[in-house]
């Protein structure tokens, strides 16, 4: 029967390259074996699995390290011979990469979160390597179907782990919010995406591409289709208008889950949007240009304005991505301009995908690190922490210094390149969004400083104990990683730009070399 | 049989789907709204893929949606019911503690 | 650094001057700055308090002094002798000697700036010609100032020169400056003695004498510059020396201020004079630019008014003279050594010291009035005046020194140079010598009032008494006193007598400058009159303090006496300094020595060619008549009538200004020093200078727009020109308010007495015009602060950030938590979005 | 040894500091006398590298850059980690590590609550590093870095250590630099790819001139000839309010007064004494050298900002009744001065500014300081209630009244230095700009120095003079200046007469070094083809002409360019024609 199906459609199996696929195989193997442990061990695995899921992660960068000594970056390979449809590039190789590494610290943080809340491990981290799977495919999804698949097997585990605090009805609020927001974003890109299938007559992005320049196509639904298609990505990079369900799902998920939305689900969202411009709509520079313009200048105003007036730390940090995204999508809003803007922007989103994950990533560290004492992320319980904690106030004065952008914290650097390809674009629009992209890095510290002046300059609470916070050794080992990380970059940016100086994806063959 | 009857009706059930989406406060109408939505999709890319001569893919996407949707359908009757079990409600207008 | 000063003329003709005190004259200022160092830093821990090291100090530098004096006769007197064949001289041309002149810069610091040596021999036909034809009376060839410059910093590839610069005018102020503070150590050592901070006072007295000799050996205008604020802040902290009491500080302040509202003039002006001369500092650059007409007149017209504001405030002229009495605040030594004999007399000297400037900015020569001789002569009338009414003996002497400093600008500005280089000197003496009496006086009754405390003094202080009536009999400027001599010159040099007696040889016909200065000798010899008898004469008034330590009144000890006594020997015989030519058939030898030192020939090429007045018998007799008459009224009223009238020896009786309504009126007016003070002062001193400050302002704006525009052709572009209107405009309506509140006030000014008039002018359109535009600063400043900057600017700023937080938390509203909202905006966006691009593309 | 200062010296004397802080940071809180040995001794060890480079320096080629270090840093944007020292860096340079140790030494007797020296010196040493960085980076990047590390530091001893309000003003000192710098960011980008290094006069002696460059030295030498106008203006623009707000200029001044007031003492000694010269350091060294054409067109903005900044600092200072805040609007009156002489574009004038960036340095740094001092004796600075300090510690009255007859500009001592000269320099502004209008800021900004005078004197006044007040009559803690005091204040008030005596200390310096940053260097003119035809100087006078096989004669024989070396466009040659007729007029 399937055969004869098979032979009817003419389908010859194409050839496969193993190895380009290899990370994503590992990193399939290691999620089935945190589930079987479970599976196998029961209660007796609880206390292996995160080490296991941790090992296992390691595991997974031999054979995106091997791809890498095989020069994939100057020399693209095709997972399928002779289709696009999954291509394995420098690009594509960097952001796998720093997916595996993210879920890494995402592991360190949850580690002992996870183990002392009584909840399921195994399903923990079994979901969060499902999830990271499916980032990691889409870095190298060159088609509408890989994409799509991609999409929903990075969030459908994702909204679960929002939920993972099953019995506080808050994570559930969270988990909900997210979950209806995102399916109702996935479901208006798949309208989107229909409609550029039914316009190009293929799903592949660089076919889709040539469809849409030879100028045939009506531009109304082209428009339309990109715009969705768009909007499903800006809803999981959490662009203004599509940001509103952040603050509250981070707010309710546990911290590391909202941490790794924060980052990782970010990043994934990231990488799609570029794939897609890059390679699917390079020709429709009219039509995404202003669109990331828009949601550009709006998320970072608006993140920044809004993040001024929280009171909850998570929410803070939720408002503060909102802005980070923004000087992202600014990047890429001009990307279009000519190759060579093109070029800039995709390093220095790279570049500051690399840096937020580790600023980040530490931010939380600290808030998860204090929150273990205070039992709240509200701003309060962070006042006079350098008088009790210094060690902390100190990391997150790092982290925060990071985030707004000041020498010598890895964060200025990642700001230096959105302003970079912004000015290298030289139109006006861009001397526009660089002008409100400068504004709003002074806007930022409003909060940031906010943060760090109760930190640095109020007294401590009297409402909990202020002794030093002890840390187990595996959220310790985050904050050392992160906080080394976030300080290297920003010292040594040639630590980065020795990976994300990458050519753009498909952009080559797309416009012929 | 013109393309854009099949694109007329794939609209009006998208549009069918968004309302429910944005008006139903039960949250598994809007589960169900959804649903519509992912259906006007499928309709659109069978209609789309016979008219284009690109059926195979078209189909292909179609029954990638179809089954994904079923898990995603999974996952959120799974957290309504959570829901349910905290709060015995499922009015999605109560849920709101976490905002500002 | 090219030295092409030196005029084209053919009768140039000077002799390069030379001598080891003369190019080394850098140390007498370097020792007493050392021994300011080493007072200020072991002077406590000395027996004397340190009043031995400046002593000492200044007593070196006082015979340095005079050796170097000895070396300056010296040359001339080699010069004088001098003939083509036997001595070098120069002939200038424009001189392509600036390679050589480099050359000798690298090699040394010192070098001597007549680099035209030996470099004319071809042409001394006409240096012969030139010789002959110099000027009648002199056929020396001139000698020329001696300069040691080095390098002091150098900006924009430019070096520039610290260094000395010496000749007649140098040596006399060297001379009078070491000799007044050699007596004015000595006499304070007992005069402050036992003050709490003796060692502070003998160190700023180091410190003054060190800047002022460094102002008077300045080289170029920058250093004067220098000396001159360094001056002042000497004088701000000894005015200011008992600064326990507000009135004193206060006072001090006012000094300090008032000279930096000048100090705008003397900066612009050396800075005009710097550009204008072709990027020179060198005093004898600058002049010889000046004289040689390479200098834009404009523009030396420009500088010699800015400096002009400059002296005014330095040398107490009117209307910036009023700190000078207030300055009498400090002890009485500092007011005999600064405020009357060598500070106060900087602008004069700065004056002289740049006449090539002022003769030919002001166009002195040939003219009838000018600037100079204008305030000159209205200063010395309103000193003259306000002298009358004080009751405190120092603040006579004060107003008397305003006075005679006018007097001194008058020559100035008349062209009688070195009179007022004279009087400068002899008015140091016989000023000094009446204020370390009037001191010595005071130390006895332990006041100033000469009408509550003083009276019959002469009994209990015979030396004091006779002293002081020496230096009285001076300033009055009676024969054969030194300020006789002086005066006499002066007067002969406004030329103004030649209304009556023919060809003078003056400079100019300055008439008026003459009768005002007549009658300022009158005021003075009356005034003078006046203090001797309040203070010397009748019975003793003082005594009623009861302090039972005190007793009756006792004559000074030594070291304030011998001071006295050399400074009234002096000022008995300096008019002999310079006799008049011709005067009772004394050869030329013995005739005009003064002049002959100290005022450089037109041949150096650094001093204009100025005319000498002939000597008057008739003037000199005319004007010794006029004192005499004063003296004599004066004396029948006082020491007649005041005598007789009295109702006890030991109170006085009513003036006449207390009886006469129109005498009284006036005797308000001076009592209010002519109401200037009023104007100054908001009450305080910061006030004062605000509203000095903004007088100032828009007098200096306008003037110095006018002036720029004028050499600009009034060829402006649009925002400059927007600028200036605003300037003009504000000046204008300062001048607009107060000729309207004059002109409505006319008619009450006829009917209304004197006081009345003068009370209503001060109140309504002086005051009202000038604190219009800035009452008090203070005032301005507050509401500036408070609504500019802590309003508009920083208020913008904070109301950016507020505006960033409410927008914040309008914003958070948006994030209701409702789940389907949430969607709403979602799809509501993507729709807005995608709408927008389909209409637009 | 010498060999070694080459390689190492700026380096070490830049990162010592920092090393000290790490060092200090992995100490236990409780050594306080460790970490203030610690502090104080790594200040010094950099103080004597600095000493040393300072005797190593060849004064004869002040002009020059000297003990260039040039390696890579981050090459994806060709950033170089590029330091240098010359004439105008090394005054301000020496005066970052001379301050920085006296401040520490000072500190030790008088710790601000809530004390915690090691976190307190340890930031005092990171501020150290990112001075002296920015003062001697040659690489727009690298200057940027260093010009915010300062930033953090600030911030805290600002926010922690200092007075009431000090959470508002720590904060509005952060934004507002943060504003100007990211916008000065801007500016250095939009450099980095419109000026051409090739372009560069110094293309042939700099390791890497590549096209794209943030390489200082190669900028300030003709990369940037062929931006146009339009471009330059802007660019321009950015860089005015980055380092206009750091000055702070006139109206970007309100942080100023807040931050000095707040500030522990220390604090307010260090950012006037050196933070300040950031921005000043700033134009002197980048906007004006990089940009002439657009300076120039700026500088009836920048000139008027600094009278207005004159007067209106001083009409500030009248009217406050604290004494510290008195002192700090006294800074923007006395930047004012220094902007001023900026604005002429003149030599004369830069170096009149630098000399005053220094003197305004080392016065209102001691004036702090005494500020300080009084505040720690009389627990308050409102000037209604101080009085009689002369009678009540008299040798801490006299510095101050020194300090504010140096402020004030007394010839004879440093502060004289920097006001008379600038006002000197406006009167004969460059060729191109209109004296017309610096003479009437000249005469404005003489107006200044009456209105320091007064304010000055009349702080003198009300804290120095008459009694006591009754409140502090007796009060026993006020004593005359401590032995720490005396070390960290006599080398201020030494140098302050120093200086004054002999300003050739200084413009001695930096004459050559501003000179050679004012000339335009001598442009290739090429014809239609590309061909190089002549050579034409800064004043516009042709200096060669080619030959008939298209070769220039230059003095170190002929060179017939090879392709790299032809890159200056005609739009340089149309620049310069212009700059001719503009200073023709």
């Amino acid at each position: 029967m399937l055969a004869a199906l098979l032979q009817q459609a003419d389908f010859v199996r194409p050839d496969i390259d193993w190895h380009a696929l290899a990370p994503e195989l590992t990193l399939l193997a290691v999620g089935a074996l945190v589930t079987l442990i479970d599976v196998v061990f029961l209660e007796k695995g609880r206390k292996i699995s995160p080490t296991i899921a941790g090992l296992g992660l390691l595991t997974v960068l031999i054979p995106i390290i091997t791809l890498a000594v095989d020069g994939v970056a100057s020399n693209p390979r095709q997972a399928f011979a002779g289709s696009d449809v999954y291509v394995v590039d420098g690009y594509s190789l960097i952001l796998k990469a720093l997916f595996v590494l993210i879920g890494y610290m995402v592991v360190l943080m949850s580690t002992d979160y996870i183990g002392e809340g009584d909840y399921w491990e195994s399903e923990y981290y079994g979901m969060l390597i499902s999830s990271l799977l499916g980032m990691v495919v889409m870095a190298s999804a060159r088609d509408l179907i890989t994409v799509f698949v991609a999409l929903e097997l990075l969030s459908i585990p994702a909204y679960l782990m929002a939920t993972w605090r099953k019995r506080d009805i808050r994570s559930n609020e969270a988990g909900l919010k997210y979950y209806l927001n995102g399916v109702f974003a996935s479901a208006l890109m798949l309208y989107g995406m229909s409609l550029l299938f039914g316009v190009t007559g293929s799903t592949v992005l660089s076919e889709i591409n040539a469809g849409l320049g030879d100028g045939t196509a009506s531009k109304p639904i082209v428009s339309l289709g990109v715009v969705l298609v768009i909007v499903g990505f800006a809803f999981k990079v959490s662009a203004v208008p599509f940001h509103l369900w952040a603050p509250d799902t981070y707010e309710g998920s546990p911290t590391p889950v909202a941490a790794f939305l924060a980052v990782a689900a970010k990043s994934a969202g990231f990488v799609a949007l570029m794939n897609l411009i890059f390679v699917g709509f390079w020709s429709q520079n009219e039509i995404y240009g202003p669109a990331l313009w828009i949601l550009a200048a709006l998320s970072m105003t608006i993140g920044n304005l809004t993040a001024l007036r929280q009171e909850n730390l998570v929410r803070l940090m939720a408002y503060s991505g909102v802005a980070q995204a923004g000087f992202m999508l600014a990047a890429l809003s001009v990307a279009g301009e000519s190759l060579d803007v093109a070029q800039t922007s995709v390093s220095a989103v790279v570049t500051y995908l690399i840096i937020y994950a580790a600023m980040n990533l530490g931010a939380f560290s600290v808030i998860l690190s204090v929150s273990r004492r205070t039992r709240t992320a509200h701003i309060r319980s962070f006042n006079g922490l350098f008088q009790w904690s210094p060690a902390l106030a100190i990391i997150m004065t790092v982290f925060l210094a990071s985030l707004a952008g000041i020498p010598p914290m890895g964060g200025w650097f990642a700001k230096f390149g959105v302003f970079s390809a912004l000015i290298e674009a030289d139109v006006w629009w861009a001397y526009v969004l660089a002008t409100l992209a400068a504004v709003n890095t002074v806007i930022a510290f409003g909060y940031y400083g906010k943060l760090a002046s109760r930190m640095w300059f109020e007294d401590a609470p009297t409402e909990f104990e202020t002794t030093p916070i002890r840390l187990p050794f595996a959220l310790q080992s985050a904050l050392v990683i992160t906080a080394t990380a976030t300080i290297a970059f920003g010292v040594y940016p040639g630590m980065i730009t020795h990976f994300s100086d990458i050519d753009v994806p498909g952009v080559a063959a797309a416009v012929g070399g | 049989m013109y393309l854009v009857q099949f694109l007329i009706l794939s609209s009006v059930l998208f549009c069918i789907g968004v309302y429910g989406v944005l008006a139903r406060r039960n949250a598994v109408l809007v589960l169900m709204s959804i649903e519509l939505i992912l259906n006007a999709v499928n309709i659109n890319l069978i209609a789309f893929g016979a008219f284009n001569g690109a059926a195979i893919p078209a189909e292909v996407f179609a029954l990638f949606i179809i089954a994904v949707a079923a898990a995603e359908v999974g996952v959120g009757l799974a957290l309504v019911l959570t829901i349910y079990r905290n709060s015995k409600n499922i009015d999605l207008h109560q849920v709101d503690l976490l905002k500002g | 650094m090219s030295t092409t000063y030196l005029a084209t003329e053919a009768s140039n003709l000077a002799v390069e001057a030379s001598g080891f005190f003369l190019e080394n004259v850098w140390i007498i200022p370097a020792i007493m700055a050392a021994s300011f160092v080493v007072i200020l830093g072991f002077g406590k821990r000395m027996p004397r308090g340190g009043s031995e090291v400046g002593i000492a100090a200044v007593a070196v530098c006082f015979v340095l002094a005079l050796l170097t004096a000895g070396q300056w006769i010296g040359q001339v007197n080699e010069a004088a002798a001098c003939t083509p064949e036997t001595c070098d001289y120069i002939v200038d041309e424009h001189h392509d000697a600036e390679a050589d002149a480099d050359e000798h810069h690298d090699e040394e610091g010192a070098f001597q700036v007549d680099t035209g040596v030996g470099s004319s021999d071809g042409e001394s036909a006409s240096a012969l010609t030139a010789f002959t034809e110099a000027e009648e009376g002199s056929t020396a060839a001139a000698a020329k100032a001696v300069v040691s410059e080095r390098t002091w910093w150098s900006n924009g590839g430019i070096n520039f020169t610290v260094g000395t610069m010496v000749d007649g005018l140098t040596v006399t102020l060297l001379v009078v400056v070491t000799l007044v503070s050699l007596l004015v150590h000595i006499y304070s050592t007992d005069y402050v003695a036992g003050d709490r901070r003796f060692t502070h006072y003998f160190g700023f007295l180091s410190l003054f004498t060190a800047a002022m000799l460094f102002f008077v050996t300045s080289a170029n205008v920058l250093q004067m510059i220098v000396g001159w604020e360094l001056v002042g802040v000497c004088s701000f902290a000894l005015i200011g020396h008992w600064w326990e009491e507000q009135p004193n500080s206060d006072a001090a302040l006012k000094a300090f201020l008032t000279n930096r509202v000048g100090d705008i003039g003397l900066l612009i002006g050396m800075i005009v004079l710097f550009f204008a001369s072709d990027e020179k500092w060198g005093i004898i650059e600058i002049n010889a630019g000046a004289i040689e007409g390479t200098t834009s007149h404009t523009l030396l017209l420009i500088a010699s008014l800015c400096l002009l504001a400059a002296v005014m405030s330095k040398s107490g002229q009117f209307f910036l003279h009023t700190w000078l009495p207030d300055a009498m605040a400090g002890p009485t030594p500092v007011s005999a050594l600064i405020h009357a004999a060598t500070m106060v007399v900087a602008g004069v000297y700065l004056i002289a010291r740049l006449y090539g400037v002022f003769f030919h900015g002001l166009s002195i020569g040939g003219s009838s009035i000018n600037a100079l001789a204008v305030i000159g002569a209205v200063t010395t009338l309103v000193g003259a005046s306000l002298a009358f009414v004080q009751d405190d003996i120092k603040k006579v002497l004060a107003y008397s020194t305003i006075s005679q400093l006018g007097y001194m600008t008058l020559a100035l500005g008349v062209g009688a140079w070195t009179a007022a280089v004279f009087h400068l000197t002899t008015h140091a003496l016989f000023k000094a010598c009446l204020f370390l009496g009037a001191g010595s006086v005071s130390h006895a009754v332990h006041s100033f009032d000469m009408k509550k405390d003083m009276g019959g003094m002469r009994k209990f202080m015979p030396t004091t008494y006779k002293t002081f009536l020496i230096g009285s009999i001076a300033l009055a400027g009676l024969p054969p006193l030194a300020g006789f001599w002086s005066k006499d010159e002066i007067l002969a040099g406004t030329g103004g007598w030649g209304f009556f007696e023919g060809e003078s040889h003056a400079n100019g016909a300055y008439t008026i400058m003459l009768v005002m200065g007549m009658i300022t000798a009158a005021m003075t010899a009356a005034y003078m009159t006046r203090v001797m008898y309040l203070t010397f004469f009748g019975e003793f008034r003082g005594g009623h303090h009861d302090d039972a330590h005190h007793g009756d009144p006792h004559e000074s000890g030594p070291r304030i006496l011998w001071p006295l006594r050399i400074l009234a020997g002096l000022a008995v015989v300096a008019g002999l300094m310079n006799l008049p030519k011709g005067f009772l058939g004394l050869p030329s030898g013995w005739t005009l020595r003064f002049e002959h030192y100290v005022e450089p020939l037109a041949a150096t090429g650094y001093f204009p060619k100025i005319s000498h007045a002939d000597p008057s018998w008739s003037l000199a007799i005319f004007s010794t008549l006029v004192v005499a008459s004063a003296v004599g009224v004066a004396y029948y009223y006082y020491f007649v009538r005041v005598n007789a009238q009295s109702p006890s020896a030991t109170e006085l009786v009513n003036g006449p200004t207390e009886r006469s309504r129109l005498l009284k009126a006036g005797h308000t007016m001076l009592k209010n020093r002519y109401y200037l003070d009023h104007i100054y002062d908001g009450g305080e001193p910061v006030g004062a200078a605000g509203a000095n400050a903004m007088g100032t302002i828009f007098g200096a704006a306008a003037g110095l727009t006018l002036g720029f525009s004028l050499d600009n052709g009034l060829n402006q572009p649009f925002w400059p020109s927007v600028m200036w209107g605003v300037i003009l405009g504000l000046t204008i309506f300062t001048i607009v308010t107060a000729a309207l509140r004059t002109g409505m006030g006319i008619a009450s000014v006829v009917k209304q007495p004197m006081a009345n008039a003068a009370n209503w002018v001060h109140e309504n359109v002086i005051d009202a015009a000038v604190d219009e535009v800035g009452k008090n600063s203070v005032k301005t400043a507050d509401a500036l602060y408070k609504y500019i900057d802590q309003g508009v600017i920083d208020g913008s700023v904070n109301a950016a950030g507020r505006g960033s937080q409410g927008a914040g938390g309008e914003l958070r509203r948006w994030s209701t938590g409702k789940v389907q909202q949430y969607a709403t905006v979602m799809f509501a966006g993507a729709t807005l979005l995608a709408g927008l691009l389909i209409i637009v593309i | 040894m010498e060999a070694f200062l080459d390689d190492w010296g700026l380096t070490l004397v830049t990162f010592v500091p920092l090393v000290g802080a790490l060092v200090m940071m992995a100490t236990p809180k409780e050594e306080e006398s460790a970490h203030k040995m610690i502090a104080l001794g790594t200040s010094l060890i950099a103080a004597v590298f600095g000493v040393l480079l300072l005797f190593n320096f060849d004064y004869g080629d002040a002009g020059a850059l000297q003990f260039v270090v040039d390696k890579e840093w981050i090459n994806v944007i060709n950033s170089r980690y590029i330091v240098a020292l010359d004439g105008i860096s090394l005054p301000l340079l020496i005066l970052t590590l001379g301050v920085v140790p006296l401040c520490i030494i000072y500190s030790f007797g008088h710790f601000p609550e809530p004390h915690n020296p090691k976190a307190f010196l340890s930031l005092i040493l990171v501020l150290e590093t990112g001075m002296i960085g920015s003062f001697i980076a040659q690489d727009l990047i690298l200057f940027f870095v260093f010009f915010e590390v300062v930033l953090l530091p600030m911030f805290f001893l600002i926010g922690v250590w200092g007075g009431d309000d000090r959470r508002y003003a720590s904060l509005k000192f952060f934004l507002y630099t943060l504003f100007g710098s990211a916008l000065m960011l801007v500016s250095f980008l939009a450099l980095f790819f419109l000026a051409d290094g090739t372009n560069s006069t110094m293309a042939g002696d700099v390791v890497s001139a590549t096209e794209r460059t943030f390489d200082m030295r190669l900028l300030s030498t003709g990369a940037t000839a062929g931006i146009a106008r339009s471009a330059q203006l802007w660019v321009f623009g950015g860089m005015f309010i980055g380092f206009g707000v750091k000055v702070p200029m006139f109206p970007f001044h309100t942080w100023l007064p807040d931050a000095h007031t707040q500030a522990p003492t220390v604090g307010s000694v260090i950012l006037a004494a050196v933070l300040l010269k950031l921005g000043t350091y700033g134009f002197v060294r980048i906007a004006i050298p990089f940009l002439p054409e657009a300076a120039a067109a700026w500088a009836p903005v920048i000139g008027l900002l600094a009278v207005i900044g004159i007067i209106y600092g001083a009409l500030g200072c009248l009217a406050q009744t604290d004494m510290k805040r008195l002192i700090a609007f006294s800074s923007v009156a006395h930047m004012g001065f220094v902007m001023l002489g900026i604005s002429t574009l003149t030599d004369f004038g830069i170096n009149a500014a630098i000399f005053g960036m220094v003197a305004h340095g080392l016065i209102t740094g001691m004036l702090f300081f005494v500020a300080g001092s009084m505040k720690d004796r009389y627990h308050t600075l409102d000037m209604g209630r101080l009085g009689g300090l002369l009678l009540q510690a008299p040798k801490l009255g006299w510095i101050l009244a020194f300090a504010a007859m140096a402020s004030l500009g007394l010839p004879g001592l440093a502060g004289f230095w920097g006001e008379f000269p600038a006002i000197l320099a406006s009167y004969n502004p460059a060729a191109i700009l209109n004296e017309s209008v610096w003479r009437a800021f000249m005469v404005v900004a003489a107006l200044g120095t009456v209105l320091a005078a007064g304010y000055l004197l009349w702080m003198v006044q009300k804290t120095a003079f008459g009694n006591p007040t009754e409140e502090f009559a007796n009060d026993p803690h006020i004593r005359d200046v401590s032995k720490f005091e005396w070390i960290s204040w006599s080398p201020f008030l030494v140098l302050i007469v120093v200086f004054g005596f002999y300003p050739n200390a200084i413009f001695n310096l930096t004459d050559d070094a501003v000179i050679g940053s004012l000339e335009v260097e001598s442009v290739v003119v090429l014809n239609i083809d590309g061909d190089p035809i002549e050579v034409v100087n800064a004043n516009g006078d042709v200096i060669t002409v080619a030959n008939s096989s298209g070769c220039l004669e230059q003095e170190d024989g002929i060179d017939c360019f090879n392709n790299n070396r032809i890159k200056a466009e005609r739009a340089a040659a149309e620049r310069l024609a212009s700059l001719e007729t503009a200073s023709g007029n």
